[in-house]
């Protein structure tokens, strides 16, 4: 059988692409779309990426992006301000910044337990994981295998989709926010265990 | 009920430590310590409607500090108690690995809202197919009677009871010094001398990191092993002893993670 | 004063048209779009008419049309089997228990905002909305008078039809019910302190 090449594709399947991703009501993975236009997903692909770039260079107030893991159509940026007017209900409650920090950490870490999220913040995140379960942020993943069989968390499509990420990989990497040295020095300081005579004179030699 | 478990200003102790040491730029050179421990405290007073569990971890993060710095008041001795020392050490090391987890993901969290931020700007279509597909849509209530709707309404509006044991408190701590130190014990009779760089190659976590460094200290403690240090920060050399007096380890403490 | 004509307009304008487009779920009037755009009624009707044709020309899968005393974006007729296979494959075809909560909370409770019964259910029932709405159990009713102008949810005929009553009313009565015995031991649980071991098989489903 001869490879399909993208440019061999008949308008008509370009067009119905266009009428799926109106209908669809969550990002529509490639998978999905090909088995519907009955075409290999690497075409499929190139048709959503060029459809987009279209989009782009019409100057249309929608745009084709890749979120969650599938594509979805949405409005551009730049005019929030005008379908801001429009939709009125859209508004999301602010997420505080305790839910914030604790999705931060479920997003790298996950699978997580809320005993390890604890270790780390310093604080019980219960009542903030049941806020980030209930706007369906994160969910429960799976049980440990330890003896407590403690629940553990993991974030949700739901997540990506608020975050505007096609993927977990897509969030910067963890390394991009280890402390500087400057901060580790600084907190080693204020941490200081040695007595304050040897290292008053130790400082100069670095 | 829910109980909100965040003071007005700090959301738990981690997050006071690290605004003091940071953004107070408290003189780190010459009281810095004893001024910390001073606003930890006021901040403790300050916590009118306290909670118990937050509470208890401000007081043992205060008391981990005052611990500190009491020994820096005392004079050094040279023939040193080092098992104090080293376990001195291993408190401040393990906060000081809590302190940086908790920087590191207060900084994701700030990239998370920005992200949130650019998302918002843009709005998805969310109309879905027209009435023209209505008849093609495949019926999500199928066997769904009136009756079973009238069930989901009362399941949905009565009072929410505790829906599960809360095994918060019986949770699996992951990094166990037991466990580290079985490792070590593992390893370490045939590599002889090793880098202990080397020995956390491949470990991600800093706590894990933390832990086997307290475990190698708890070897160092019972004689097993030779520490190396040429330079401050410098690599630490770790050499096994081959012949200690053949007793098993001693049973260890365990710290939490 | 000078009239504006449809040509004066800003790019932006109709950009923003068919961002605001986008997003609606009912067929939007002209009046509203006017207000939106700060535009005089018969400069959008013409921007309206012209996008329409400007989408059938370029050979899009989705139109503009005039339905229900406004317009709004559908697909093309012609690709109404890519439409329906997409519609047929792509989605559960039992409703969750989630989805059946809030419809029943909807169908009692309506008109009803999201926020309300994001109160009630403790979760915030977004993408079940989406859903009933996409599957036209509910749609927007009206909009709460209060500053925020909330959308309000109600249920559509075919909710009806499909549960095989006739109105409203022959829905079973919720008001004079008396506390079964499930749900008196449901709150003496939750007063309970000891943990029980019963609680957690004691989760009934119909």
């Amino acid at each position: 059988m001869a490879k399909t090449e993208p440019s061999d594709i008949a308008p008509e399947v370009v067009a119905a692409l266009e009428a799926i991703l109106l209908v669809a009501v969550e990002p529509v993975n490639v998978k999905l779309l090909a088995q519907v236009l009955e075409q290999p997903t690497s075409v499929v692909e190139v048709l959503c990426n060029r459809l987009a770039t279209s989009y782009d260079e019409a100057g249309h107030g929608f745009q084709l992006v890749k979120v969650a893991g599938g594509f979805r159509l949405q409005t551009r940026p730049e005019l929030s301000s005008y379908v801001e007017r429009f939709v009125l209900d859209g508004q999301q409650s602010r997420v505080s910044s305790a839910a914030l920090e604790t999705l931060a950490i479920i997003a790298y870490k996950q699978p997580i337990s809320r005993q390890q999220i604890s270790a780390i913040r310093g604080v019980d995140p219960e009542s903030v994981l049941r806020t980030l379960q209930a706007r369906g942020y994160i969910s429960e993943v799976s049980r440990d295998d330890g003896p407590g069989l403690a629940v553990l968390y993991g974030t949700t499509p739901l997540f990506l989709e608020r975050l505007g990420v096609n993927s977990l990989e897509d969030l910067p990497p963890i390394s991009d926010f280890v402390p500087d040295a400057g901060v580790v020095e600084a907190l080693e300081a204020g941490l200081r265990v040695v007595p304050d005579s040897t290292t008053a004179t130790a400082d100069t030699n670095d | 009920m829910p109980y909100a478990v965040t003071t007005p200003v700090f959301e738990g102790p981690f997050d006071l430590l690290l605004h003091l040491i940071l953004q107070e730029e408290v003189d780190i050179h010459e009281v810095s310590l004893s001024r910390i421990i001073e606003a930890y405290l006021a901040e403790l007073e300050r916590m009118t409607e306290m909670d118990l569990e937050v509470a208890t971890e401000f007081l043992l993060i205060a008391a981990t500090l005052i611990d500190l710095k009491a020994r820096r008041l005392l004079p050094t001795r040279d023939d040193g108690e080092l098992d104090e020392e080293l376990a001195l050490w291993e408190e401040r090391d393990l906060l000081l690995a809590r302190l940086l987890d908790c920087k590191t993901f207060k900084d994701v969290a700030s990239v998370m809202h920005d992200l949130i931020e650019r998302a918002e700007l843009t709005h998805p279509r969310l109309a879905g197919p027209d009435e023209r597909f209505a008849a093609v849509m495949p019926d999500l209530l199928e066997g769904v009677s009136p009756r079973r709707l009238q069930r989901a309404f009362l399941r949905a509006t009565e009072p929410k009871g505790p829906v599960s044991i809360d095994l918060f408190h019986v949770a699996p701590i992951r990094a166990s010094v037991a466990e580290a130190l079985e490792f070590l014990v593992g390893q370490l009779p045939s590599l002889g001398r090793v880098s202990f760089r080397q020995l956390i190659a491949g470990v991600t976590d800093r706590i894990e990191v933390v832990v086997r460094f307290l475990a190698i200290l708890e070897l160092f403690k019972q004689g097993r092993v030779d520490l190396d240090q040429a330079e401050r920060f410098g690599d630490i050399t770790v050499t096994w002893n081959n012949n200690p007096d053949g007793a098993d380890l001693a049973p260890i403490d365990n710290y939490d993670g």
